[in-house]
């Protein structure tokens, strides 16, 4: 079992790499092995949550070299959970994703399923890898096979794709050069080591240079505020089956690898490290009110959606600029709990947009009394996203709330809660259209009986999961904050 | 004359220029309304930067990091590992673009067109 | 000419390439200053002390220009 | 709050209904229909017969009740029975029967649609209820309060047509900012106080917090009561809630949502912050005059109004602002007077509402000036409806006059004879809007042309009223009878300022 | 507007960058930090530790090997992308005319491709570059090269072949399914190399632990070689499926003049 973290990494890139030569084989045989591997990695990662809990982080170095001169995976209790959330995601997307590959070629079912789970492979080794050039090569993994899963969205995804394309590509550059001026200052490459020789040296104003690429990248990355421009649009285009992924989770390793940087490398002791977190606080706070004004414009709920999530992700980085070990906690709380939030939200749309083929919210009038239980679901992830307990929104503010009181910073305590209510706003309006307005004349895409006719057991089931991991995470939500707090403890302010 | 721009130089000039590469890269993006040009442009980003880490990796009379019986000091090779670096960051940046102009050959055909103008119009068209 | 001159010509003439990849109009041009652009850049890399990196460009410079004149056969040359 | 015995009572009574609104909603629009009631009532008589088993526990004073996990980091989610929890919960699970009862026959009478969802919602509104009856700490307390505005929402927009949606949204809009508001009062609270838990008394010092950020923390959290329990400036969600139907406006105005409102500022004033720090930060004048305000102009409004709900609607509005006033003044007797008009209100204003419902679905009136001689066809009703307006107007040996009293007597304690003379001119006002109702209903030269039939709504309505009238004429001679209700009241107001019964 | 605030922008940004340059260490200076620190190691342990003579080879296939593990799943990526885009809606009218096997003459009945001789290209230089391709392969350990670059030369002889005569088959004849299968396999090599160091009990990637009857630095040595294997062939496949996929949407208008 020592090579816990490479089996993680490793399940999903081979049945990737194979699925296409097996979909020669069969047209379902890749998918399959695909989600077969998913659902291993999902259950190694929990057996590897269980593991740092009781024997404290696993380094494991490739190669068997000595620690600055091999490649890292170093693995906590914060990117082990991350890692879990990841997996889990890609293993409900998947099966989601069965209900959308009816009409395409053996290479295109395999190489979709290639795509996911390569995907998926990105995001885990962005969360894992403890050497930040190894990090940039993730950030491609991923970028390009959200690219192309973007792209795979029809006519408004390619030019989506290839403006995310652009943008991804000048983000990562900015990375590469953050690590270049980093690794001119200190000459490793490994994180760990990097932080010790940081320390050494008197090298404030190369780290800041350094820090202002590496938050623009992952600002980027992450779509918050100013950076966001390419977001909206290619979540909403995105390819349905990938797209609770897209939207779910690749927003979020970004974010943790900026906390990486933020707090594990550079630390507390560097003298600009107020600056740095101001920055991030205005800009997380522009992105919270600017993202949820914007979401109460759209019609469409991918669109709705989309825009939340620039309002969403500015709570975690709201959390990382308070920086105290609650606010801290709470925004790893809310990475969690908004990644469910956000897939059970698209998987329940998608629930939607499989019976009926559109996303538009006119569309969707009193759409409970055909699918009561998609209604319902979907109306607990919009509370979530409101932040009403006891879903996991409300606990994550939460603990960003008192995470800002402990520190004095009561403006973004205000500013949640002005965000939380214009969230309110948009998502009572989805609501409103769900079980109050009236009916539009919505067209079947499939034969369907009177009554209550909901999606086939492999859409059910993703939103189901995501919604009961909402409510999970809410009421358990001190045994998530435990295990967080026990690898935050160390580095938080 | 020569040695004072040599100082330069190895002080800040060739960063200097290299980020001024890496800026103008930006620039074209930015301006260019084709997206042709964007791409390689973007191209040209990923080039600056490549240059950046190899600037740092020069050593004076330091030779190509090949192993030699008769050279025997670290000193004198250059340093290997920003050449891997960049190895891997090439070949990224070509699969990029490989896919780059996969979507605009997409985008020619769907929208007719690969300026900005064009496509923003086109867009409206469809849902 | 000591090689941090022969670095600085060379990046200049990079940063002209560049330009002309800006402002240029036709793209058959700019694609084949490009590829201008890729063989400096190579020796660039040569002379850095690069000579695995630069044999890469190398050969990565004349793919991707082929890439580049192939999809400029679908679609147009001009460029407002 | 340190629990003396461990009891899972007050666990399972939150419960029951919540297992009642998920199987409803499961099972309820397709599979079977006609089993809403029966879920309901099986779940609203044992949960009834739990409460009441916890009232000698609550008279003896033991603090019984349990810990369920750990909320948030260091805040546990516990529930714990006390005097004043007591009190709502013993109402609130009393009038669930009552309206259950009601709502079968006026759904059935009226052929009312989204049934399902009315009673999913219904039960999920008396989950939240009596969460906030028996949480023990303010975070326990907000989330059930969240809940309950939550839980709401569905029945104020229950006709689903455009009214219905702008009142949905009104409602929305003055609950969740509120109570949003609520949340940030909590954390910073809690941040200088690191306390959470109800404390008869209050647990703020006052220095515990400098004095301007008190006030502010203090009216933070107040707002989340006092929209909800309709207090003047903030109070125009509630006439437009009554598009709903009558049930809904009964459950509204008497049982769950304006009652939680109240009850919220009583924990608040007198729980948490306490009566020193409360005068000591003002925040109980402004409440107090606040409340004034209110009932005066309420009831002036209330003469105004020709819709027989809209008027009971503003009758609402100024009678909770006796309990908000009762709490405000800050002494024993009229905080027995609040906790006890808590009960009070909760039986005379649902027999007026159920009146009107009873009226409307027979009759189907919503004016007074078409009411005129309806005592001719529904005497019983119309009986009961003068009962409940006497005990409005706070008549002796109704039950609204042991409550009022108190009020009056702790204000004249306190030295405010303004308050006295308020409480006074309001209950004139009130016989002044509610007599009309009652005088027109019997008026004679009527009798044969409108309602020549002597016609009574089903059954079904016309026993809850009938029991609802009863209760408040008896509480009224005997405060005491059955439940021990004021015993509770005067209990909790003692505690509270820290004398013995 | 449009051109000059950005210009404004990158300006200032470059005076800015131009005064605080000071922290990046002399070009040239042998002591400085990325200089000394790690890679000292690096230069002094690659030859014993790693048998390989170039070290950038070193590190990228042994150190670093992981990473370039992902460098070639990004090429694989990048085929399977392009495939995906270009054919992930097929629409008739758009989809490739192979091209027909036409005599290209001009007027006067002269051939049209008079400029390249293929009868020089095909059996001289065509062969000449796939020898090199497999000695930069098999050489990558001792001198310049390694898998990538042969990969890419492999590609670069197919290309070659479609460019100068595309009426005619290709020596490599692949498909776009079959190339990015191929590409899949070859990768997969790679990380079948890492297995089986797990395998022998070692962690990934520990070519020491190589489950071979050799000397450690021969197992080093045949681990980068199965390696550079993988890494060759995924290229040489992904090259060629973009050409592929880009030459499919190609209207070659001077084919039909």
């Amino acid at each position: 079992m020592k090579n816990l973290p490479a089996y993680i990494v490793l399940l999903p890139l081979c049945s990737a790499l194979l699925s296409l030569a097996l979909s020669k084989i069969h047209k379902h045989l890749g998918r399959d092995v695909v989600f077969g591997a998913l659902v291993g990695s999902l259950v190694l990662s929990v057996v590897q949550l269980v593991r740092v809990i009781q024997n404290g982080p696993i380094h494991y170095i490739f190669g068997g070299y000595k620690i600055p001169y091999g490649i890292e995976f170093s693995v906590d209790t914060i990117n082990a959970v991350i890692v879990i959330m990841v997996c889990m995601l890609g293993v409900l997307s998947c099966m989601f994703a069965f209900n959308f590959d009816k009409n395409g070629d053996a290479l295109q079912v395999g190489g979709a399923y290639t795509m996911h789970a390569l995907l998926v492979l990105g995001m885990v080794g962005m969360t894992m890898t403890g050497d930040v050039f190894n990090l940039y090569v993730f950030l491609e993994i991923t970028s390009l096979t959200a690219y192309c899963l973007i792209a795979m969205g029809g006519s408004r995804g390619i030019v989506s794709a290839f403006r995310y394309l652009l943008v991804g590509t000048v983000a990562a550059t900015f990375y590469l050069l953050g690590v270049g001026i980093l690794y001119s200052v200190t000459g490793t490459l490994n994180m760990s080591d990097m932080a010790a020789c940081l320390k050494q040296g008197n090298n404030d104003s190369a780290m800041l240079m350094a820090m202002m690429f590496l938050i623009s990248a992952f600002g980027i990355k992450m779509a918050l505020f100013p950076f966001h421009g390419w977001q909206p649009s290619a979540y909403t285009h995105a390819h349905t089956g990938a797209r609770p992924l897209i939207a779910g989770a690749m927003g979020k390793i970004p974010a943790y690898a900026m906390f990486r940087y933020l707090y594990c490398i550079y630390g507390k002791d560097f003298k600009y490290f107020r600056y740095v977190l101001l920055i991030i606080g205005v800009i997380s706070v522009c992105g919270m009110i600017y993202g949820s004004v914007r979401a109460m414009a759209q019609k469409d709920i991918r669109k709705v959606l989309a825009y939340s999530s620039v309002a969403q992700i500015g709570y975690i980085s709201l959390g990382f600029a308070i920086g105290s070990p609650l606010a801290l906690a709470g925004a790893f709380l809310h990475m969690l709990g908004h990644a469910f939030m956000k897939g059970g939200l698209f998987f329940a749309a998608g629930a939607i947009s499989w019976k009926y083929g559109t996303f538009d919210l006119n569309d969707f009038g009193r759409i409970y009394k055909r699918m009561p239980f998609t209604a319902g679901l979907l109306t607990v992830g919009a509370l979530s996203m409101i932040g009403i307990p006891p879903t996991v929104g409300f606990f994550s503010k939460w603990y960003l709330a008192c995470g800002a009181a402990q520190t004095h910073e009561y403006v973004y305590i205000f500013v949640l809660v002005l965000s939380s209510l214009l969230n309110a706003v948009y998502f009572f309006k989805v609501i409103e259209k769900v079980f109050v307005q009236a009916d539009k004349n919505r067209k079947p895409l499939h034969p369907e009986g009177k009554g209550v006719t909901e999606a086939p057991i492999t859409i059910m089931i993703p939103v189901v999961t995501c919604i009961l991991m909402i409510l999970l995470l809410g009421v358990f939500n001190v045994k998530v904050i435990d295990i967080l707090l026990i690898s935050l403890k160390g580095v938080a302010l | 004359m020569m040695t004072q721009i040599e100082t330069i130089l190895a002080g800040k000039g060739i960063y200097f220029l290299t980020l001024l590469l890496l800026t103008l890269g930006l620039y074209g993006i930015i301006v260019s309304r084709n997206y042709m040009k964007k791409l390689i442009c973007m191209n040209i980003m990923q080039v600056a930067v490549i240059f950046f880490f190899l600037c740092f990796a020069q050593k004076n009379s330091g030779t190509i990091p090949v192993a030699m019986k008769h050279i025997v000091h670290a000193v004198e090779y250059i340093n290997p590992l920003p050449h891997g670096l960049m190895l891997t960051a090439i070949v990224v940046s070509l699969g990029t673009t490989g896919v780059g102009l996969a979507l605009l050959t997409r985008i020619k055909e769907k929208y007719g067109s690969i300026e900005e103008k064009d496509i923003i119009e086109g867009e409206k068209q469809f849902r | 000419m000591s090689m941090l001159m022969l670095e600085a010509v060379l990046l200049l003439a990079l940063i002209a390439i560049t330009l002309v990849v800006i402002f240029n109009k036709d793209l058959m041009v700019v694609v084949v200053t490009y590829c201008a652009f890729s063989f400096i850049t190579m020796f660039l890399y040569i002379v850095m002390g690069a000579p695995d990196v630069a044999f890469t460009e190398a050969v990565i410079g004349v793919i991707s220009t082929i890439y580049f004149i192939m999809t400029l056969r679908n679609i147009d040359r001009r460029c407002k | 709050m340190i629990l003396t015995a461990l009891d899972y009572r007050p666990g399972i009574i939150v419960l029951l209904p919540l297992i009642a609104s998920c199987l409803i909603y499961v099972l309820g629009e397709h599979i079977l229909p006609n089993y809403r009631e029966a879920i309901t009532f099986a779940a609203a008589f044992p949960m009834a017969a739990l409460v009441y088993s916890m009232i000698p526990a609550a008279l003896a004073g033991k603090e019984i009740g349990f810990t369920l996990l750990e909320i948030v980091k260091g805040v546990p989610l516990q529930f714990s029975v006390d005097a004043a929890g007591m009190i709502f919960a013993c109402v609130a699970s009393t009038l669930w029967i009552v309206t259950s009862c009601y709502s079968i026959g006026y759904m059935r009478g009226h052929g009312e649609k989204n049934q399902t969802g009315y009673y999913s919602a219904f039960a999920m509104c008396l989950t939240a209820t009596m969460g906030l009856c028996f949480s023990a700490n303010l975070l326990t307390f907000f989330i059930f309060f969240e809940v309950l505005t939550v839980a709401t929402y569905p029945l104020v927009v229950h006709y689903r047509d455009e009214e219905g949606t702008r009142s949905g949204r009104k409602y929305l809009a003055y609950t969740l900012i509120s109570g949003q508001l609520f949340f940030a009062g909590i954390v910073i609270l809690y941040s200088f106080t690191g306390r959470m838990d109800f404390v008869p008394g209050g647990f703020v010092n006052t220095g515990d917090i400098p004095m301007p950020w008190m006030l502010a923390v203090f009216i933070l959290m107040i707002g989340a009561g006092i929209v909800k329990a309709g207090v003047m400036p903030l109070h125009s969600w509630l006439p437009a809630a009554m598009v709903a139907p009558t049930p809904v406006s009964a459950l509204l105005h008497a049982v769950a949502v304006v009652k939680a409102g109240a009850f919220c500022t009583l924990r608040v004033v007198l729980y948490v912050f306490g009566p020193e720090a409360a005068r000591f930060c003002h925040g109980s004048e402004i409440l107090a005059w606040m409340a004034v305000a209110t009932i005066l102009i309420s009831s002036l409004i209330a003469i105004r109004k020709d819709n027989l709900k809209a008027r009971l609607a503003f009758s609402t509005v100024g009678q909770l602002s006796y309990i908000i006033l009762g709490i405000a003044i800050l002494s024993p007797f009229a905080a027995t007077g609040a906790l006890y008009h808590i009960v009070a209100h909760a039986f005379m204003k649902i027999t007026l509402f159920m009146c009107a419902g009873a009226i409307f679905v027979t009759t189907h009136r919503k004016n007074i000036s078409e009411m005129i001689g309806i005592g001719r066809q529904m005497p019983v009703t119309m009986t009961c409806f003068t009962l409940a307006s006497l005990a409005v107007a706070g008549f002796p040996f109704f039950v609204g006059f042991t409550s009022k009293a108190n009020i009056i007597m702790g204000a004249i304690s306190m030295g405010q004879p303004f308050f006295v003379a308020t409480l006074i001119v309001s209950a004139l006002l009130a016989l002044t809007y509610l007599m009309p109702v009652v005088l027109l209903a019997f008026k004679r030269d009527f009798y044969n042309s409108q309602f020549p039939v002597k016609k009574e709504a089903n059954l079904p309505m016309l026993i809850p009223i009938m029991i609802t009238a009863a209760c408040s004429l008896i509480l009224g001679v005997m405060p005491n009878f059955g439940l021990h209700l004021y015993g509770l009241a005067a209990m909790a107001g003692n505690a509270i300022f820290g004398l013995s019964l | 507007m449009r051109k000059v605030l950005p210009l404004i922008l990158i300006v200032i940004c470059l005076g800015a960058s131009f005064v605080t340059l000071d922290f990046l260490p002399e070009i040239g200076d042998p002591s400085s930090k990325p200089n000394t620190h790690t890679t000292d190691y690096y230069i002094e342990h690659a030859t014993t530790e790693t048998n390989a003579a170039n070290m950038v080879t070193a590190v990228i296939v042994d150190y670093r090997a992981f990473d370039t593990m992902y460098e070639t799943t990004v090429m694989f990526i990048a085929g399977v992308a392009v495939v995906l885009i270009l054919a992930s809606h097929p629409e008739r009218k758009n989809r490739i005319r192979f091209r027909k096997v036409r005599k290209k003459e001009s007027r006067d009945g002269k051939p049209v491709y008079r400029t390249i001789n293929k009868e020089v290209v095909i059996p001289l230089i065509e062969p000449m570059i796939m020898l090199y391709a497999i000695y930069v392969l098999f050489h990558g350990e001792i001198s310049l090269g390694g898998g990538f670059q042969a990969g890419a030369l492999l590609g670069m002889t197919y290309i070659l072949d479609v460019m100068v005569i595309p009426e005619r088959d290709s020596l490599i004849r692949l498909p776009k399914d079959k190339s990015t299968a191929l590409g899949g396999i070859g990768t997969f090599i790679y990380v079948l190399t890492g297995i089986l160091c797990m395998a022998g009990g070692g962690v990934f990637l520990e070519y020491e632990k190589l489950p071979i009857p050799m000397h450690a630095l021969e197992k080093h040595s045949t681990g980068m070689l199965l390696v550079e294997v993988g890494v060759a062939i995924c290229v040489m496949a992904t090259i060629i499926t973009i050409l592929n996929g880009i030459m499919e949407r190609v209207h070659f208008d001077d084919d039909t003049d």
